[in-house]
C-alpha cells in the first residue's frame, strides 16, 4: 500500500516536473523571425563600421537612436547591392516606400521603463557588450521569443527558467538592474529607472 | 491494475507538490502582474526622435510664439517662447493642449454638402456656379494674412471682401471714425501706462495676447500695496481679472456708457485734464443713478484716473462712450495711451451678420462658431473643426493647428508691428485644403500664399527696420539676403518692428457719442462660445470647476 | 549633492487661468476622460478658487493651485503605502509614486491631507488617434493605480542625460523646470532647489510671507505659497473654513 | 413528497435530526439568488474598475472597508475562543468553538475577498509579499489577515473531515486526527495574529497623521487604535458569537447551547466593553483636548457637520458602549434571553459604528479650510457585492450547521447539547 502510494505520488510529481519545466516554456513564448535577415558582421566588414556607435548613435542632447532609422539604411541600400532575398526585401518593402523596418527588439523594455544609453556608456563608461553581447559580431539575426503574458521579449527574463545560467545579453528583469546597481553602488530611486 | 479514488488524490498531491517546484505558478504570477501593467488596450506613446520646433499660434489671431516639441513627427508637447516680444513666453490655457486639437472628434476630414459627405471637386464647382451667377463674400476672421491677402484679390471681381473680428479689435472702431486711421493699425500703449482702467475688459483672462499683459501686470502690480502699475477694473461680477485688480468697482450690468460718460464729466468739470473733448450730456448724479455707484465714488474715480497718467481706459467692446473718455484723458494717440502703430494697414469693413443679396458667401476657417450669418446665400464654410453650425450649405474641412503655411501678422492690441511665419509642421490629414488653396485651384491668376509670404518677407528685407528675434536678436538691417531672413522667420523667428508713434493719432471729438447700449460677452474664456476645445481643456476645467462650459456638453 | 527641490506658489500673482494645469495634464499624458468629474477626476494640479465668505463689494476671490506637496518628514503616503510604491527620493527629495507597482488599495489617498493623489477609476482613453500625441517621456497610468504629481520626472530625466551626454554629473537647472512652473503666465511658480541657500526659490521660502497649508501637521511640506493679503493667509493657514458654510467654490458631486 | 426522491440524509451526522432536503434548499435559495447578484456586481467592479463604484478622490474608501473592518471585529470570536478555550483552559466555552471557527472563517474570508474587489489591481497585490513596506499598517494586516485566514482554514478543515460520509476515508481520519492536535498551537498562532491585525486594522486610521480626525497619539509605534480595537473586537467578539448561534435557534427551532454559554459569553463581552469603554473615552479625552489641538484642529470642528454631530460620539460611549455593557454583566437582566440578546446586539452595533466612524467620518471632515465636508452613497454594485459576501456566510454557516457537527464537542463524541 505505501510502495504503491510512493509511486503514483512520484508519477504525478515526474509529470508535474516535466510539464512545468519542458512544456510549460515552450508554451510561454511564441518564436517570431525578424523581417529582415540582417548580418552585423557583413556591415562591419563590408562598409567598415568599426564602433556601435555608426549606426546606433547618441545623440548630442543624450538621447539614444537604438536601431538606425530607415534613411540610414538608404544610404547604402537605395538599390540594391546584391541578389539576396532578404535585399531584395529591405529595397523593395521599406526603403523604396519609405516604411520603417519593424525590427523586434530583442532588449526592448516596456514604456514605463526609462533607460538612458547615455548615463549607462558616457558616465558609467559601460561597453555595448557588457549587456548586448557580441551580438554586434553575429553573422544571423537570433531568433525573437516573446512571452505570450507579458509580451516582453525572452531576453528580460533569460533562456533559463531558472534565471541560473544567463549569458551577459539576457536577464534584464528589474531585479538584474537592482544588482547591478547595488555592485556598483549607485542608489537611485524608482523614477531614476522608471516613466 | 484499477486506479481507485485514492490513488488519484495521491496523484495530485504529488503532480500539486511537483508544481510548486517548477517555473508554472511563479512565472504565471510573475507574468500576469507585468500583463497588468501593459494592458494591451492601453494607448502608449510613440517611439521615436524627439525634436524641438518653434513656431507661432496660429488659432486666434494673438499669434504667441509656440516651442513644439515632436516625436516621430507628431507634436506632444507646447510651451511658449520666453524671447517672443509679445507674449513673452505665455500662452493662453488651451494653447497648451493644442497639440491634441488635430485628433478631436470633431475633426473634419470630409467635404460635407447640407450634412451629406460631398468631394471637393463637387464643392468647386458649386461655388464656380455661384461666382458665375452673382456676387461673392469672403470673410475673414484674421485678416491681415498672406490668405486674407488672396481673399481680397479674389473678391475685388466677384464681390466683396468682409471681416469679422473680435471684440477687442471692435473696440478700436470708435478711433477709425475719429482720427481717420484703420483700426487695424491701432494698438494700446500698456507698456507705459500707470493706470489701466477696464470697463469689463477681460484683461487678465485671455485679452490680447495673453502673455503679453498678465507679464506686465505681474511685474509691475501683482501683491503691491501701491503698485507701479494700478488695474481699475469696473464690472458687475468679480470676475478673474476683478479679483486681481488693485480696485473692483462694481457696477450695475450695461452702465458702461453711462459710468464713462460720469467720470468725463467729472474730470472736465474738475479740470483734471486739459479740455480735449465735449462735456457729455449726463450730470454725474444721473451717472450714478445709472450706474449703481455714489457720486463721490465717480468722483474719486475720475480723480483716481487723472493722478497716476498716463492712463487709458479699455473697452470690452465696441463702445463709444468709453472711447471717448480716452479722447477726454487725452489718450488716444499718446504715450501709455492709444497709438498707431503702423502706416501701412488699410481699413476693413466688418461683416455684418444679416447679408442679404449675395449668391454666395465663403467663411474662412478662422471666422469663430458664433458667427452665424443670416443670409439667403449658398454658404461656403471652412473648418478643421465641427463647432456645430447649421446654417453652412457647404462645410469644408480645412487644416488644423500646424498644418498649414501661414503668415502671422501683428496681434490686434499690440502697440508695435510684428510678422512671424507658422509654417507647416504637421502632415495634414489627405482630403484637407485651406480657403485661400482652393481659390488658388479656382482661379491661377491669384498668388499662393507661400508667394505673399515671400513677397512680404522681401518687402521687410527691403525697408531694413526692425529687429528679427530668434535665437538671438538680430537687426534686420544685419541680413545679407532676404533667403537669410527667410529662413529665420521660417524656423520661428520673429520680426519686431520700431516703436510707434504715438502722435501720429489725431482724434477729433465734436459731440458726446449717444449711448449705445453695450452688451459685452462674457470673455471667451469665461464661457466658451466655441464647442471646440481641447478634449484636456474640456475635462480640467469639468473637474476643477475653474469656468464654466459651454451648456452643451461636448468631448 | 542632495537637491531638495520644491516651489514656492505666489498667490498674488494667480489669476487662476488654469494653464498650469493644462500643461500640467499635457505633459503626463493625463486622458481627457468625457465623464470626468470632480469627484473622480484626474487632475494632478488642480487650481482651486477660494473666497473670504463675503458677498458683494467686501467679497474677495483668490487662487490656490494644490498638487502633491512632496512632504519631506514622516511623508503621510510613504508611511502608508503597503508595498512601496510611493517613495521620498533621497537625492532630489521628490515624493515618487510608482503607478506600476501600485496595487491600488487607495490608502495613500486616506493619508494625503491635501487630496493631492488621483485614482484612476476608468481606463485611460484618448479620441482616435490622439495617442500619437502622448508625451513620449511619460508612461500612461492604466485603471485601478493612483498617481500624482512625480514633478515632471520626465523632464528631470531629460535634463540627467542631456547631463550624462555632455559629461556632466550635475543637471544643468535651466533644463530641469517643471511643466506649470514653466506655463504659468504671472510667473507665480518658482521652482528650485531649498537645500540651496543661494537659490532664488529658497530665499523666497524663507521670506516672511511665505508659508505652508497644513504646516501644524508636521510633514514638511516642500510646497510653499505666499501672499501679501492677509484673508487668504488666514484661509490658507487655519483648519477651519471663515464660515460654516463652504469657503470653496470647487463643487463637488 | 420531493424528500422522498432526493435525499442527503447519508450525509449528516448520525443521530442528528435535520430538516428535509427539500426545504433546506428552499431556505437557500434566497441566498444563492443573492450571492449570484453579488458575483455578477463583482465581476462588473473587476472587469470595468471601480468606477462601478461610488467612491472617488476624497472618499477613497467607502462601504466596503467599513464593513470589512466591522466583520472582521466581529470574527474576533474566533481567536478569542479559541484563546479562552485553550489558552485559558476555559473549557466550558468549547461547545461554541466549532461555531466560532465557522464564524470566523466566514467574516476572514469574506473580508479578503471584498478586499480583492476593492483593491484596483488584484493582480499585483501580491506585491506587498513581495516588497513590503514594514512601515506600513496595511503591509501588517495583509501578512497577519492572509496567514490567520491559513489558520481559520486549517482549523475549519478538521471540522469538515467529521462529516459522516469523509470520515469513511481513512487518511482523512488520520489527517484530521493529526490536525486535530494541532489545533491548539494554531489556537496560539491565531491569536497572535489577530491580536497583531485587529490592532493594526485601528492602526490603520491611527497613524494618518495627515486627518486629524483619525490620528492618535501612541505607545511605541502604535497609535492608541491599535489597542481599543483589539479590546473593542474581543469584547464584541463573543457577543457576535451569541447572536449567530441565538439565530441559527430561531431559525431551526432548536435550543443549540445551554443558555448558562450565553451568559457567561455575555458576561466575557460585558466585562470587556466596560474597560474598552473606559479606555475610549480616555482616549477621546486625549484626543480632543491634547493631540488634535497640539496640529491646529479644534475639537468642534469635526462635529458641526451634520449628521455626524456629537450626538454620534454620544452613541458610541453611551447607548452602545456603556449600556450593553452593563446590561450583559448585570446579573439580572443577564439572566433574561431577550435583555442578554438585545445587549448582545447592541454591543455588535456599537463595534460597527465605531468602525463606520473611523472609515467614513475621517474621510468626509475637511482637512484644508477651503475643503468642504463631503457625502457619499454607496453604489448598488458595492452593496450588492457585499450582500453577496454576507449570502456567502449563511450558505457556508448553514452547509455547515447541516453537515458538520457544529455544536459537538470537538473530542467528535456525540456529546452535543440537542434541545427539545
Amino acid at each position: 500500500m505505501r510502495a504503491r502510494n510512493a509511486v503514483v505520488f512520484g508519477l504525478g510529481l515526474a509529470v508535474a516536473l516535466v510539464a512545468g519545466w519542458v512544456v510549460f516554456p515552450r508554451v510561454l513564448y511564441v518564436q517570431r523571425q525578424q523581417p529582415i535577415e540582417f548580418r552585423h558582421r557583413t556591415h562591419a566588414e563590408k562598409s567598415g563600421v568599426a564602433d556601435c556607435n555608426e549606426c546606433h548613435a547618441l545623440h548630442e542632447d543624450g538621447t539614444f537612436a537604438g536601431i538606425p532609422a530607415m534613411g540610414k539604411c538608404a544610404g547604402c541600400h537605395s538599390e540594391r547591392i546584391g541578389e539576396s532575398k532578404a535585399e531584395a526585401t529591405l529595397v523593395d518593402n521599406f526603403i523604396k516606400p519609405g516604411h520603417e523596418t519593424p525590427w523586434l527588439v530583442y532588449a526592448r523594455q516596456p514604456a514605463n521603463v526609462w533607460f538612458s544609453h547615455a548615463i549607462h556608456v558616457k558616465r558609467a563608461r559601460l561597453a555595448c557588450v557588457e549587456c548586448h553581447s557580441t551580438y554586434g559580431e553575429s553573422d544571423q539575426v537570433r531568433v525573437y521569443e516573446v512571452n505570450r503574458i507579458s509580451g516582453y521579449s525572452r531576453d528580460i527574463w533569460g533562456h533559463s527558467m531558472s534565471r541560473l545560467r544567463r549569458a551577459p545579453h539576457e536577464g534584464m528583469k528589474m531585479s538584474d538592474c537592482e544588482d547591478c546597481h547595488r555592485w556598483q553602488n549607485v542608489e537611485v530611486g524608482c523614477l531614476g529607472c522608471h516613466e | 491494475m484499477k486506479v481507485t479514488r485514492r490513488d488519484l488524490l495521491v496523484w495530485s498531491a504529488g503532480a500539486a507538490a511537483g508544481l510548486m517546484v517548477t517555473p508554472v505558478p511563479w512565472k504565471l504570477l510573475d507574468d500576469s502582474s507585468i500583463w497588468s501593467q501593459n494592458w494591451p488596450w492601453i494607448p502608449q506613446p510613440m517611439r521615436g526622435p524627439v525634436e524641438v520646433k518653434q513656431t507661432c499660434c496660429s488659432l486666434c489671431p494673438n499669434g504667441c510664439g509656440m516651442r513644439v516639441r515632436m516625436a516621430a513627427g507628431w507634436p506632444v508637447g507646447v510651451a511658449g517662447v520666453s524671447s517672443h516680444p509679445i507674449s513673452r513666453g505665455a500662452l493662453c490655457p488651451l494653447g497648451f493642449g493644442a497639440h491634441q486639437l488635430n485628433w478631436h472628434p470633431q475633426r473634419l476630414r470630409t467635404v460635407r454638402h447640407r450634412g451629406i459627405p460631398s468631394s471637393w471637386s463637387q464643392a468647386q464647382s458649386a461655388f464656380t456656379r455661384a461666382c458665375s451667377e452673382g456676387p461673392v463674400v469672403i470673410i475673414d476672421g484674421y485678416p491681415g494674412r498672406a490668405p486674407s491677402s488672396v481673399f481680397e484679390t479674389f473678391s475685388q471681381k466677384r464681390g466683396a471682401y468682409r471681416v469679422a473680428v473680435g471684440s477687442e479689435s471692435r473696440a478700436l472702431a470708435p478711433y477709425e471714425s475719429w482720427g481717420g486711421v484703420p483700426s487695424a493699425a491701432l494698438g494700446y500703449d500698456l507698456e507705459n501706462a500707470q493706470t489701466i482702467v477696464s470697463f469689463g475688459a477681460p484683461l487678465l483672462d485671455g485679452w490680447g495676447t495673453p502673455g503679453r499683459f498678465t507679464r506686465l501686470w505681474a511685474e509691475r502690480a501683482a501683491g503691491m500695496t501701491d503698485p507701479q502699475l494700478r488695474l481699475i477694473q469696473l464690472e458687475a461680477s468679480l470676475s478673474r481679472t476683478a479679483a486681481r485688480a488693485w480696485q473692483w468697482i462694481p457696477l450695475r450690468a450695461g452702465s458702461d456708457s453711462a459710468l464713462a460718460a460720469g467720470v468725463a464729466r467729472v474730470l472736465l468739470e474738475e479740470r483734471l485734464v486739459a479740455a480735449r473733448g465735449p462735456m457729455p450730456p449726463l450730470t454725474v448724479s444721473d451717472a450714478a443713478a445709472q450706474t449703481g455707484l455714489t457720486p463721490d465714488a465717480i468722483r474719486d474715480l475720475a480723480r483716481t484716473m487723472a493722478a497716476r497718467p498716463p492712463v487709458v481706459a479699455i473697452a470690452a467692446d465696441h463702445n463709444r462712450a468709453i472711447a471717448a473718455l480716452n479722447v477726454v484723458l487725452g489718450s488716444a494717440g499718446a504715450r501709455g495711451g492709444l497709438v498707431r502703430r503702423s502706416k501701412r494697414a488699410q481699413p476693413w469693413i466688418s461683416a455684418d451678420p444679416a447679408i442679404a443679396s449675395v449668391r454666395a458667401m465663403l467663411i474662412d476657417s478662422s471666422v469663430p462658431w458664433d458667427f452665424a450669418p443670416q443670409t439667403d446665400a449658398e454658404v461656403f464654410r471652412f473648418a478643421a473643426w465641427d463647432g456645430g453650425s447649421s446654417k453652412a450649405d457647404w462645410l469644408l474641412p480645412a487644416p488644423g493647428f500646424l498644418e498649414e503655411l501661414t503668415d502671422v501678422p501683428t496681434a490686434p492690441t499690440s502697440a508695435i508691428e510684428t510678422f512671424a511665419v507658422a509654417s507647416s509642421l504637421v502632415k495634414a490629414p489627405p482630403q484637407v485644403q485651406n480657403a485661400a488653396q482652393f481659390l488658388c485651384s479656382l482661379d491661377s491668376s491669384l498668388s499662393t500664399t507661400e508667394k505673399i509670404i515671400h513677397a512680404r518677407c522681401q518687402e521687410l528685407f527691403r525697408a531694413r527696420k526692425g529687429t528679427v528675434i530668434g535665437q538671438e536678436a538680430t537687426p534686420l538691417a544685419k541680413f545679407t539676403s532676404v533667403q537669410k531672413l527667410e529662413e529665420q522667420l521660417w524656423k520661428g523667428a520673429v520680426w519686431v518692428g520700431e516703436p510707434s508713434q504715438p502722435e501720429s493719432l489725431r482724434c477729433e471729438l465734436k459731440e458726446w457719442p449717444a449711448a449705445v447700449a453695450s452688451s459685452h460677452p462674457e470673455s471667451w474664456l469665461t464661457r466658451w462660445p466655441e464647442a471646440v476645445l481641447p478634449p484636456l481643456a474640456s475635462k480640467l476645467y469639468t473637474e476643477s470647476s475653474l469656468r464654466e462650459m459651454p451648456e452643451k456638453g461636448n468631448a | 549633492m542632495s537637491a531638495r527641490y520644491g516651489m514656492v506658489i505666489d498667490l498674488d500673482r494667480c489669476t487662476g487661468c488654469g494653464s498650469c494645469m493644462m500643461a500640467c495634464a499635457a505633459e503626463n499624458n493625463v486622458p481627457p476622460l468625457p465623464q470626468a468629474s470632480a469627484r473622480t477626476g484626474l487632475t494632478p494640479m488642480l487650481v482651486r478658487k477660494v473666497s473670504n465668505g463675503m458677498e458683494g463689494v467686501a467679497r474677495r476671490e483668490a487662487f490656490i493651485p494644490i498638487m502633491c506637496m512632496h512632504c519631506e518628514h514622516e511623508t503621510p503616503c510613504v508611511r502608508v503605502c503597503p508595498q512601496q510604491a510611493v517613495e521620498v527620493d533621497k537625492a532630489t527629495g521628490i515624493v515618487m509614486q510608482m503607478p506600476q507597482r501600485c496595487l491600488g488599495c487607495r490608502y495613500c489617498m486616506t493619508a494625503c491631507p491635501y487630496h493631492a493623489r488621483y485614482f484612476n477609476w476608468r481606463d485611460p482613453a484618448w479620441p482616435s488617434g490622439m495617442e500619437k500625441s502622448l508625451n513620449p517621456g511619460v508612461a500612461v497610468r492604466m485603471r485601478g493605480v493612483v498617481e500624482k504629481c512625480n514633478m515632471c520626472h520626465a523632464r528631470l530625466h531629460s535634463a540627467k542625460e542631456k547631463a550624462a551626454a555632455a559629461g556632466r554629473r550635475e543637471i544643468d537647472p535651466a533644463d530641469y523646470v517643471p511643466a506649470c512652473v514653466e506655463a504659468c503666465p504671472t510667473g507665480a511658480i518658482r521652482f528650485g532647489n531649498l537645500a540651496d541657500k543661494n537659490d532664488p526659490a529658497s530665499q523666497e521660502a524663507r521670506s516672511p510671507d511665505a508659508f505652508r497649508l497644513l504646516a501644524r501637521i508636521g510633514t514638511e511640506p516642500k510646497v510653499y505659497y505666499k501672499s501679501k493679503e492677509a484673508w487668504v493667509r488666514a484661509l490658507a493657514e487655519s483648519t477651519s473654513g471663515p464660515s460654516s458654510k463652504g469657503a470653496s467654490e470647487v463643487q463637488h458631486g | 413528497m420531493a424528500s422522498s426522491v432526493l435525499t442527503d440524509s447519508r450525509w449528516i451526522a448520525r443521530g442528528e435530526e435535520r430538516t428535509s432536503l427539500s426545504r433546506f434548499l428552499l431556505w437557500l435559495a434566497p441566498w444563492a439568488v443573492v450571492l449570484a447578484v453579488g458575483i455578477y456586481a463583482a465581476g462588473l467592479c473587476l472587469y470595468y474598475g471601480l468606477n462601478q463604484t461610488n467612491m472617488d478622490n476624497r472618499f477613497a474608501f467607502g462601504l466596503w472597508i467599513f464593513l470589512d473592518l466591522g466583520i472582521i471585529a466581529l470574527g474576533a470570536g474566533a481567536f478569542f475562543t479559541g484563546f479562552l478555550v485553550y489558552i485559558l483552559k476555559r473549557v466550558e466555552l468549547r461547545t461554541i468553538l466549532n461555531t466560532a471557527v465557522v464564524v470566523g472563517f466566514i467574516c476572514y474570508s469574506g473580508a479578503v475577498a471584498i478586499l480583492m474587489i476593492d483593491v484596483g489591481q488584484p493582480l499585483r497585490a501580491w506585491f506587498t509579499f513581495w516588497h513590503p513596506n514594514t512601515h506600513s499598517m496595511l503591509t501588517e494586516v495583509t501578512f497577519c489577515i492572509s496567514c490567520y485566514l491559513l489558520v481559520l482554514c486549517l482549523e475549519y478543515v478538521p471540522i469538515l473531515l467529521r462529516n459522516r460520509q469523509l470520515r469513511k476515508l481513512p487518511s482523512f481520519l488520520v489527517f484530521e486526527h493529526q490536525l486535530h492536535k494541532l489545533v491548539p498551537v494554531l489556537a496560539g498562532v491565531g491569536t497572535l495574529l489577530s491580536f497583531f491585525h485587529q490592532g493594526s486594522l485601528g492602526g490603520l486610521y491611527g497613524v494618518l497623521r495627515g486627518r486629524p480626525f483619525a490620528f492618535r497619539a501612541g505607545f511605541f509605534i502604535w497609535p492608541s487604535t491599535f489597542f481599543l480595537f483589539i479590546l473593542s473586537a474581543i469584547a464584541s467578539g463573543p457577543s457576535f458569537l451569541m447572536l449567530v448561534t441565538a439565530t441559527a435557534e430561531k431559525v431551526t427551532g432548536r435550543r443549540l447551547v445551554p443558555q448558562e454559554l450565553f451568559r457567561r459569553l455575555g458576561f466575557i463581552s460585558g466585562v470587556l466593553l466596560g474597560i474598552y469603554v473606559a479606555a475610549k473615552s480616555i482616549d477621546t479625552l486625549i484626543w480632543l483636548n491634547i493631540t488634535s489641538p497640539s496640529v491646529g484642529f479644534a475639537p468642534w470642528q469635526y462635529y458641526i457637520h451634520k449628521p455626524f454631530g456629537t450626538p454620534i460620539l454620544f452613541a458610541e460611549i453611551v447607548l452602545f458602549g456603556l449600556l450593553p455593557a452593563f446590561l450583559l454583566t448585570f446579573r439580572r437582566t443577564a439572566m433574561r434571553r431577550g435583555w442578554l440578546l438585545s445587549a448582545a446586539a447592541l454591543a455588535c452595533a456599537g463595534v460597527l459604528l465605531n468602525r463606520f466612524v473611523l472609515t467614513v467620518q475621517t474621510l468626509a471632515v475637511p482637512t484644508l479650510a477651503f475643503d468642504e465636508f463631503l457625502q457619499y452613497t454607496p453604489s448598488w454594485q458595492e452593496i450588492a457585492s457585499f450582500a453577496g459576501v454576507m449570502a456567502y456566510g449563511v450558505i457556508v454557516y448553514s452547509l455547515s450547521y447541516r453537515y458538520l457537527p457544529l455544536f459537538a464537542s470537538p473530542k467528535g463524541e456525540d456529546t452535543h447539547v440537542s434541545g427539545d
